[in-house]
C-alpha cells in the first residue's frame, strides 16, 4: 500500500531518520512507536510530502512516488493528522472541516449545505458546538477531534495519526476508537503513533519501533510482551525496566497541615464558577474533569493569566497580585498545556528557553551572567535528559517530548513553591514520562506544592494524593486518601456520585 | 415575540455593533457633520465624496486581500501612479491600449511581488518596499524623469470610464462598487477566498491541509497590482492625463483604511465591507476638516493622525468588550 | 521690469519685486465672451485652493499674500474660503469642488501640478465660476477652462539663472545641478531653461545632475557627495534656495569657500539665501515671486468689470546679486 | 556551516565589501579620507534610527513614526536653544522619549497593532512639528550646538562617534541584559513570554521608548548638521530607510531575533549604494530601480530558509 525503502532524513547534523524501511499494508492498523525524538513524526512527514527524504524511495501501490507537497499525498488518498493540531483557528469550525473541498452550487460555496454537513459529521465525533463559531473557541482536544473528522472524511485509503489521543479525554478516545474500527472494517490502512501502551495493544495489529532514527523492530504486536516493546524503544534491558510499575509514582506524600496555596471562589465569565482549590506543601493535588470542564482555566486563573470576576488566590496566607509576573515572584509557576502556543519560544535556543523565566534571578543590575546560566542549563539538561545537539540548538528543532522537558526545566529553575502542571506528560514517551512522574514525586517530597492536571486517569490516581473533580466549570467533588480510585473519580466526573 | 428572541436580537445587534466599530464611528461622524455643516449633506458634496472615494477603494480592495493573507503591499501607491501614466501613454492605441497597458505592467509587478513573497519566503514588507521604488523609477524612466506628462486625447472613448456619469453619479463609483461586490463574493463564496483566509490564519496549517498557499499569495499580490494599476487608469481617465505626482503615500492610506475597516494586519480575518467603511470614514473626515475651513494646513494632519488613532482605539476597545 | 505697481505688497516694506502685470498679447477674455455672471468681489464668496502645506517660505508668503489682500479689500473672512490639498492632487480636486459647493463664485487656485485638474476646472466652468491659477500654469485652455494664469515663467527663471551663472563664472568651469523633485513641472522647466541657455556658453560644462528634492538636507547630502567625486567643481545651480543653502553648508564643511571657490546660483528669493549673497557666500538668486494677492484680486476685479483679460499675467520676478542684495534683503520673503 | 547558511549570516558584509570593491575600481576619487568621512557622516543618522528600529522589529513590531519624531525633536530645538544647547538637546530627547512612550502605550497597553499605532504619529507628528515651528525653517547658530554636526573628537566626527557608541550599547543591551533577552523572547512568542512571567508590557513600552529616544538623537544630529531646524523635511521617509537597513542587515521582520551589527552594516550598505549612484550621476529613475534590485538581492540572500 504505502512503503518507505531505506529513507533517510538529516537536519543540520541530526540524523532524524537513518535508512528506515517501513511498510503499511492495506487494511491494517499499524503502530509506530519510539522514544521522543526517535523520528516518528519525521517519518510521517516524509511519507506525506512535508519533507523530502535525503535518501531512499517511497512506494505507493508498489510504484515509486515522490510527494512534493502534502496535497499530492492527500490526492493519492493519504490523509494525515499531524502531531500539533494543524487547523486554522480564526476560521469557523465548519470551514475548517471542508477547507479546500467546499460544496458548491454554481461555482459558489454553499454555506448552508456546508454548515449542515459539518454539523452532522461532527456529531459523529461528539462535537455539538455551533459550527459557525471560530475553531479557536474549542479546546485543544475538541480541535483534535475536528482535525480527525476532517482527515477521515477525505475519503482516504490511508489515514495517518500522529499522537491523536494526546489531548483527548477518555470519552473522546472511545469515540476515536469507534472511528478507527469503522475505518478498519472499511479496509482502510491506519498508521497510528502513540505513547500510550494500552491503546496500542487495543487497536493495533502491527508495530514498528524506531530508536534514534533507526528501525529496531517491525512485526505483529499482539504477542509481543509489553515489557519487551518498551525495552526496544528505550534500548535498555528488560530486567532494568521491570522494577518500575506502569507509572513511576511512589506512595503518598507527607504533606503538612497548612495549605500553601489557597484559591478561593474563582469565577471568570462562563468558564469557571466558584472554584476553590487548596494545595499543601509536599502534596500533589490532581484536577480531574472532562474536556472543557475548566481545569486549564483554573490553573490559568491561579497564575493570573485569566482575568477574574471574583475570587482570591492566597499563597501562605498572603494574597497574590493578579499578574503572572507577581504570581511567579511569589513562587507559583505554570506549565501550560499548549506547548506550541504558550510554551516554547521557537527561535531561541534550548539554553535561552530554559533560563527565560529565571532571567532576573540570574542577572545583576540587568546584566545576565553567562556562567550562572551555563551551570543551571547544564544541570537541568542532565537531570531531565534533554536530547539536544547542544544547549545552543534552536528549541524548534527538538522533538515534541524534548520540548516539553525544556519547559519543565524552565519552571524548575525558577525554584517555585507551587507548581501547576497542565498535562505535563502529554506527548512524551514512556521513558520520559516515567522520569517526569518520578520528578513530580521527588519535587513533592522536597516540599513543593503540586497541582496536577492530566487526562490520563492512571497518572492522576497514582500521582495525586487528593483529587478535585471539576464539571462544567464548578467543583463537582473532592476525593482523598482511600477514596482516590478510578471508579470514584469517574463517578464524580459523570455526576453519579452525590 | 418571546423574551428569548428579543434577547437574541439584542445580542445580535450588540455583536454587530462591536464587530463593525468603524461603521458606528462612521455613522456618528456623518450625523455630526450633517448637523454641524449643512453643506455636508448636499447632494453635490456626497456625490463628490463617493467619486473621490472610489479610486482609493479600488486600491484598498486589493490591499484587503493581501492583508488577509497576512501580507502587506507597500507598492500600491507607486503602481497606482504608474498605472495612470501607462494608461495615458497607452491612449495612443485607443481604448484597449489605455486599459490593457497599465493592467499588463502593473499586474506583472504584482505577479513578481507575489512570486518573491510566496516562493522565496522574503517578508512582504520588504519585497513590496523594493517594488515601491522600482515602480516609481519605472514611471520616471517612462516620462523622461517626470518631465513629460502624457495626455489622453479629449475625444478618447477611454475618458468615459472616469468622467462619464449615470444618474448623476460618476462611473468610477459604479465600477468600484461592482469590483467590491465581486471581491466580496470571491472572498466569501469561493474556494480561493477560503484559502486566502486560511493562508493568513495559519500558513503552515494551510500547507498541511493541502491548500495552494503559494498560488494564493501570488494571486492576491497580482490582484493588488492589477487593481492599483486599474485605479491609476481610472484616475488618468478622470484627470485626462497621466499625472506623475499622484500616489505618494497612498499605500499608507490604503493600509489605514483597511485596518480601520477591521481587517487584522496579522491576517486571517477581514471583510470588504469594512474596507468600504474605512474608505468612507477617511474621506468623510477629510471633508469635515475642509468644512471647518479655518484649520491651519499643518494642523490638519495632526487632526487626521489623531483621528486615525481614535478610531483604532475605539475599535480595539469594542473588540475587547466583546471578547470579555 | 521692476516697476512698482499699486499697493501690491504683503505687509512689510514695499517689495522691489512686485507685480508689473505684463498683459500678453492676444484678444483677451471678457465677461461677455464667457457669459459668466457679474460679480462684486466685496460681497462674493471667493475660494483659494493652496496646493501644499504652508511649510516653506514660498507657500507661507503666497497664502499670506492672498489673505492680506482679501483683508485689504474689505472682504469678510467668512467670504474667503481657504483649503490646502496637502500635496494630494485628488484632494485638490475635492477641495475645489467642495468650495464650489459651498458657494464660491470666484476661485484662486495654486495648482499642485500642471496636469490633472481637469475635473475641478470643469466643475467650475459648469457653475460659471472664473478660475485664476497662480504660480503654476495648467495645461488647459485659458478663457475656456480657466480665466488666466498669474505667475512666473519657470523656463525663463532657468534661463535667467543660466545668464547669471555665465556672468559669475565668466563662462568657464564645471557646473553641478541640484534638481528639484522628480516628476514636478517646476523642476522640468527650470532645468530646461537653464540647460538650453547654458548651451550658449561653451566653456561651461554640466558634470552632474542629481535631485535634492527641493530640500535643504538632501541638497546638502548630494553636494557632499559631489564635492568628493568632482573636486574640480566650480559652480552649482540649485533649482531652489533651500538646496542652494544646503550646498553652501556642504562646501563650508569641506573647507571650500562657497561663492568664491564654487559659485552658487539658485531660484526663489528667500531671505536666507539673499542674506548669504550679502555675506559673500552666494552669488545670485533669481526670484520666484509668491506675492500673488494683489494681482489675483485685481485681475478678478477687472474681469468682473468687463475688461478683457489676457491668457497669462506674468508676475515680475526680481533678481538678487552682489550689487543689490544688501539693499533688497528686506524684500526677500 | 553550509555555504548558504554562511551567506545568510554574512551576506550584508559581503555586499558591503563587494560594493566597496566596485567603487575602488570604477569610481573616481573614491579613495580619500574625506570621502569615507562623508559616507560615515551621512550613514550615522539612519544607523542610529535603525538601531532603535531593530529592537522594535525584534519584538515583532515596527515603528513608522521615527521620521516624524525626528521632525518633532528638530522643531523644539530652536525654542530652547536660548537656554543653552544642553537643555535644547535634552528637550529634543525627552520629546523622543515621550513619543516612544506614547507608541509603546498604544501597542502594549491597548494592544493596537504596531503599524497602525505608529502610523497615527507618522501622520500627525510631522504636522505637530510644523505647527510648533509655524511651518518655518529656523536657522540655528549656536556654535556649541552646531559642533554636534560638524565637530570632531579625536578626528572622528561627533555623530559617527555617537552612532558607534549607541551601536555598541544596543549590542550589549540585546546580548547581555535581561531586558534584551526578554525583548527577543517576546518577539519570538508573545503569549509564552507572558506565561513565563516576563514583564511583556514593560519591555514593549521600553523598546518603543528607546526607539523614540534614538529618533530624537537622530533629529538632534541632523539639525546640527544642517544648521537649521527644518521640520518639514527632516527625517522624511526615514522610517523606510531604517526598516530597510534593519532587514537588509539580516533581522527578520517576524521578530524574535535582533542583529545589531548587521543593522549597522545595512545602514552602511544603503549609504554606499546611494553614494555610488550619485557619484556615477545616474538619473533618479535608474537610482530607484537599482536600489530596489539591491534591496531584493540583499534580503534574498539573508532570508530565513525553511528546512525542506
Ligand atoms: N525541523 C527540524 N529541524 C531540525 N531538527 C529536527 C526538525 N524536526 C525534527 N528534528 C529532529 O529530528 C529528530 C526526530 O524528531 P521527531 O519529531 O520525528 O521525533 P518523534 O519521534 O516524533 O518524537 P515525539 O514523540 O517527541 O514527538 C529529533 O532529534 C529532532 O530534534
Ligand atoms: N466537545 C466539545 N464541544 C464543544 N466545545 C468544547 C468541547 N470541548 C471543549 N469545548 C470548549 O472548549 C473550551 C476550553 O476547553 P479546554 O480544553 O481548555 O478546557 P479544560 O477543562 O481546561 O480542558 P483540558 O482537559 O483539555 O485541559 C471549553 O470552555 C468549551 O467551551
Ligand atoms: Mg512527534
Ligand atoms: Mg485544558
Amino acid at each position: 500500500m504505502l512503503e518507505a525503502v531505506e529513507v533517510s532524513k538529516e537536519f543540520l547534523g541530526v540524523k532524524a531518520l537513518d535508512r528506515v524501511s517501513f511498510t503499511l499494508r492495506p487494511g491494517e492498523v499499524h503502530a509506530l512507536v519510539g522514544e521522543n525524538g526517535a523520528g516518528k513524526s519525521t517519518l510521517i512527514k516524509v511519507l506525506t510530502g512535508v519533507y523530502q527524504p535525503d535518501g531512499g524511495v517511497l512506494r505507493h501501490h508498489g510504484a515509486p512516488v515522490t510527494f512534493a507537497k502534502p496535497i499530492q499525498a492527500q490526492q493519492a488518498g493519504i490523509s494525515t493528522i499531524y502531531q500539533e493540531v494543524n487547523l486554522i483557528p480564526l476560521m469557523s469550525i465548519a470551514a475548517n472541516v471542508f477547507l479546500g473541498r467546499e460544496p458548491r452550487t454554481r461555482g459558489l460555496i454553499d454555506w448552508r449545505k456546508l454548515n449542515a454537513d459539518a454539523t452532522e459529521l461532527l456529531a459523529g465525533y461528539g462535537i455539538t458546538a455551533d459550527v459557525r463559531k471560530p475553531l479557536a473557541s474549542l479546546g485543544v482536544g475538541a480541535q483534535q477531534m475536528v482535525a480527525l473528522a476532517r482527515a477521515v472524511s477525505l475519503d482516504a485509503r490511508v489515514v495517518i495519526m500522529d499522537e491523536p489521543t494526546s489531548s483527548l479525554e477518555p470519552r473522546e478516545v472511545e469515540t476515536l476508537f469507534t472511528v478507527i474500527e469503522r475505518l478498519h472494517s472499511d479496509g482502510i490502512a491506519i498508521l497510528y503513533v502513540s505513547h500510550r501502551m494500552d491503546e496500542l495493544y487495543r487497536i493495533c495489529e502491527q508495530v514498528t519501533v524506531l530508536r534514534d532514527g533507526k528501525l529496531v523492530h517491525s512485526g505483529p504486536l499482539a504477542h509481543l510482551p509489553r515489557i519487551e516493546l518498551v525495552s526496544m524503544m528505550l534500548g535498555r534491558a528488560v530486567s532494568d525496566i521491570r522494577e518500575h510499575g506502569t507509572t513511576s509514582f511512589g506512595e503518598d506524600h507527607h504533606a503538612s497541615k497548612e495549605p500553601l496555596l489557597r484559591a478561593e471562589n474563582l469565577t471568570s465569565g462562563t468558564r469557571i464558577n466558584d472554584v476553590s482549590v487548596t494545595v499543601r506543601p509536599g502534596e500533589v493535588v490532581g484536577l480531574a474533569g472532562l474536556l472543557g470542564s475548566g481545569r486549564s482555566e483554573t490553573a490559568r486563573a491561579i497564575i493570573g493569566a485569566l482575568p477574574l470576576d471574583s475570587g482570591t488566590v492566597l499563597l501562605g496566607g498572603k494574597p497574590v497580585k493578579r499578574t503572572v509576573a507577581q504570581a511567579m515572584r511569589a513562587g507559583i509557576s505554570l506549565l501550560a498545556e499548549d506547548r506550541k502556543a504558550d510554551g516554547i519560544i521557537p527561535n531561541l535556543t534550548v539554553r535561552e528557553n530554559i533560563v527565560l523565566a529565571a532571567l532576573p534571578r540570574l542577572s545583576r543590575f540587568g546584566l545576565v551572567s553567562r556562567s550562572k546560566q551555563d551551570r543551571i542549563v547544564d544541570t537541568f539538561m542532565k537531570r531531565l535528559r534533554i536530547k539536544a545537539s547542544s544547549p545552543d540548538q534552536k528549541v524548534a528543532e527538538l522533538s515534541g517530548g524534548n520540548q516539553q522537558k525544556v519547559l519543565l526545566a524552565r519552571w524548575l529553575c525558577t525554584q517555585p513553591k507551587v507548581l501547576l502542571l497542565d498535562e505535563p506528560s502529554r506527548g512524551i514517551d514512556v521513558g520520559a514520562k516515567a522520569e517526569v512522574q518520578a520528578l513530580i514525586d521527588e519535587l513533592a517530597k522536597e516540599g513543593l506544592a503540586v497541582l496536577l492536571i492530566s487526562s490520563e486517569m492512571e497518572e492522576l490516581i497514582d500521582g495525586a494524593d487528593r483529587i478535585v473533580v471539576l464539571r462544567d466549570g464548578t467543583v463537582a467533588g473532592e476525593l482523598s486518601g482511600e477514596d482516590v480510585t478510578e471508579k470514584n473519580v469517574l463517578a464524580a466526573i459523570a455526576g453519579t456520585r452525590p | 415575540m418571546t423574551a428569548t428572541t428579543v434577547q437574541a436580537n439584542r445580542e445580535r445587534w450588540a455583536s454587530l455593533l462591536q464587530r463593525q466599530g468603524a461603521a458606528v464611528v462612521l455613522v456618528v461622524v456623518i450625523v455630526v457633520a450633517w448637523l454641524a455643516f449643512p453643506r455636508f449633506g448636499s447632494l453635490g458634496n456626497l456625490r463628490d465624496l463617493a467619486l473621490q472615494s472610489s479610486f482609493l477603494l479600488v486600491i484598498a480592495l486589493g490591499m484587503t486581500f493581501v492583508i488577509i493573507t497576512g501580507g502587506i503591499d507597500l507598492s500600491v501607491g507607486s503602481v497606482y501612479a504608474l498605472g495612470g501614466v501607462l494608461a495615458a501613454y497607452g491612449s495612443q492605441w485607443g481604448f484597449f491600449g489605455s486599459l490593457l497597458l497599465p493592467l499588463a505592467v502593473c499586474g506583472l509587478i504584482g505577479l513578481i511581488n507575489g512570486i518573491l513573497v510566496a516562493r522565496t519566503g522574503m517578508a512582504p514588507f520588504i519585497v513590496t518596499l523594493a517594488s515601491l521604488l522600482f515602480a516609481r523609477g519605472l514611471l520616471l524612466a517612462i516620462t523622461s524623469e517626470g518631465s513629460t506628462t502624457f495626455k489622453i486625447p479629449g475625444d478618447a472613448f477611454f475618458l468615459q470610464l472616469g468622467q462619464g456619469t449615470f444618474l448623476g453619479i460618476g462611473y468610477p463609483v459604479y465600477i468600484a462598487a461592482a469590483l467590491c461586490l465581486a471581491g466580496g463574493v470571491l472572498l466569501r463564496r469561493t474556494r480561493f477566498g477560503q484559502s486566502v483566509f486560511a493562508t493568513g490564519g495559519s500558513e503552515s496549517s494551510a500547507l498541511l491541509m493541502g491548500l495552494p498557499v503559494a498560488r494564493t499569495k501570488i494571486a492576491v499580490y497580482t490582484m493588488s497590482g492589477l487593481l492599483a494599476g486599474f485605479a491609476g487608469a481610472l484616475t488618468a481617465s478622470y484627470l485626462q492625463s497621466g499625472v506623475t505626482v499622484i500616489g505618494v503615500g497612498t499605500e499608507l492610506d490604503a493600509i489605514a483604511v483597511v485596518v480601520i475597516g477591521g481587517t487584522l494586519l496579522t491576517g486571517g480575518a477581514g471583510t470588504i465591507l469594512g474596507t468600504v467603511i474605512g474608505v468612507g470614514l477617511r474621506n468623510v473626515i477629510q471633508s469635515v476638516i475642509n468644512q471647518i475651513g479655518t484649520l491651519d494646513s499643518n494642523f490638519q494632519s495632526v487632526v487626521s493622525g489623531g483621528f486615525l488613532l481614535v478610531v483604532v482605539v475605539v475599535q480595539r476597545w469594542l473588540a475587547q468588550s466583546r471578547n470579555a | 521690469a521692476k516697476t512698482e505697481s499699486q499697493n501690491s505688497a504683503p505687509s512689510g516694506p514695499g517689495p522691489a519685486a512686485s507685480a508689473a502685470p505684463q498683459q500678453s498679447s492676444g484678444p483677451g477674455c471678457t465677461l461677455a465672451q464667457t457669459g459668466y455672471p457679474k460679480l462684486d468681489l466685496k460681497t462674493t464668496k471667493i475660494g483659494f485652493s493652496q496646493s501644499e502645506k504652508e511649510a516653506n517660505p514660498f507657500r507661507i508668503a503666497e497664502t499670506q499674500s492672498i489673505k492680506d489682500e482679501a483683508g485689504k479689500l474689505g472682504i469678510p473672512a467668512s467670504n474667503l474660503l481657504v483649503t490646502n490639498a496637502q500635496s494630494d492632487l485628488n484632494k485638490q480636486i475635492a477641495d475645489i469642488k467642495s468650495m464650489l459647493d459651498q458657494g464660491a463664485q470666484a476661485l484662486i487656485v495654486a495648482p499642485l501640478n500642471s496636469d490633472g485638474l481637469q475635473p475641478a476646472l470643469d466643475a467650475a466652468k459648469a457653475k460659471k465660476v472664473p478660475v485664476v491659477t497662480i504660480d503654476r500654469k495648467v495645461t488647459q485652455a485659458p478663457c475656456t477652462d480657466y480665466l488666466t494664469f498669474i505667475g512666473s515663467d519657470f523656463v525663463a527663471q532657468g534661463k535667467r539663472a543660466a545668464d547669471e551663472m555665465i556672468r559669475v563664472t565668466g563662462g568657464t568651469g564645471k557646473v553641478a545641478i541640484l534638481l528639484g523633485s522628480s516628476g514636478n513641472n517646476v523642476t522640468t522647466d527650470r532645468t530646461k531653461g537653464f540647460t538650453d541657455q547654458l548651451a550658449s556658453a561653451t566653456g561651461l560644462s554640466i558634470v552632474a545632475q542629481q535631485t535634492g528634492e527641493f530640500d535643504r538636507s538632501k541638497g546638502q547630502a548630494v553636494m557632499e557627495q559631489l564635492i568628493q567625486s568632482h573636486p574640480d567643481l566650480t559652480a552649482v545651480y540649485a533649482e531652489n534656495d533651500e538646496m542652494g543653502i544646503g550646498a553652501v553648508n556642504a562646501l563650508k564643511a569641506a573647507g571650500k569657500k562657497p561663492g568664491k571657490d564654487v559659485k552658487i546660483v539658485s531660484i526663489d528669493g528667500t531671505r536666507n539665501a539673499v542674506q548669504l549673497i550679502v555675506d559673500g557666500s552666494y552669488n545670485a538668486v533669481i526670484e520666484s515671486n509668491p506675492r500673488f494677492g494683489n494681482l489675483a484680486f485685481s485681475t478678478l476685479q477687472k474681469f468682473a468689470e468687463g475688461n478683457p483679460i489676457g491668457p497669462s499675467v506674468v508676475i515680475s520676478d526680481d533678481q538678487y546679486d552682489e550689487t543689490n542684495a544688501a539693499q533688497k534683503v528686506a524684500n526677500a520673503y | 556551516m553550509t555555504r548558504t547558511r554562511w551567506l545568510q549570516e554574512y551576506g550584508v558584509y559581503l555586499a558591503v565589501a563587494g560594493l566597496f570593491a566596485f567603487n575602488l575600481l570604477f569610481t573616481e576619487n573614491f579613495v580619500s579620507a574625506a570621502n569615507f568621512r562623508t559616507q560615515l557622516l551621512q550613514a550615522a543618522p539612519v544607523c542610529i534610527v535603525a538601531l532603535g528600529m531593530a529592537l522594535v522589529i525584534g519584538t515583532e513590531g515596527v515603528d513608522l513614526s521615527v521620521g516624524a519624531v525626528m521632525a518633532l525633536s528638530a522643531a523644539l530645538i530652536p525654542l530652547y536653544l536660548g537656554y543653552g544647547p544642553l537643555l535644547a538637546v535634552l528637550v529634543a530627547l525627552v520629546v523622543g522619549l515621550a513619543a516612544g512612550l506614547f507608541n509603546g502605550f498604544l501597542v502594549a497597553q491597548l494592544g493596537i497593532q504596531p503599524i497602525v499605532a505608529t502610523l497615527g504619529l507618522l501622520v500627525g507628528g510631522r504636522g505637530l512639528a510644523l505647527v510648533i515651528a509655524e511651518g518655518k525653517l529656523v536657522e540655528v547658530r549656536s556654535p556649541e550646538f552646531l559642533s554636534l554636526g560638524n565637530g570632531d573628537v579625536l578626528g572622528i566626527p561627533v555623530s559617527v562617534l555617537v552612532a558607534a557608541v549607541l551601536a555598541v550599547g544596543v549590542g550589549l543591551l540585546v546580548q547581555r541584559t535581561t531586558f534584551g533577552r526578554q525583548l527577543v523572547a517576546i518577539g519570538g512568542n508573545r503569549s509564552a513570554s507572558a506565561l513565563a512571567g516576563l514583564p511583556v508590557k514593560r519591555v514593549l513600552i521600553g523598546v518603543y521608548a528607546i526607539c523614540g529616544v534614538l529618533a530624537g538623537v537622530a533629529g538632534v544630529l541632523a539639525t546640527a548638521r544642517l544648521g537649521a531646524s527644518d521640520p518639514a523635511d527632516i527625517g522624511l521617509l526615514m522610517e523606510l530607510s531604517a526598516i530597510t537597513a534593519v532587514v537588509v542587515g539580516g533581522t527578520p521582520l517576524t521578530g524574535g531575533r535582533v542583529r545589531v551589527f548587521g543593522t549597522v552594516m545595512g545602514a552602511v550598505l544603503m549609504q554606499l549604494v546611494r553614494a555610488t549612484l550619485i557619484k556615477h550621476d545616474l538619473p533618479d529613475s535608474a537610482t530607484q530601480m537599482v536600489q530596489a534590485a539591491i534591496i531584493i538581492a540583499a534580503v534574498y540572500v539573508a532570508r530565513e530558509r525553511s528546512t525542506r
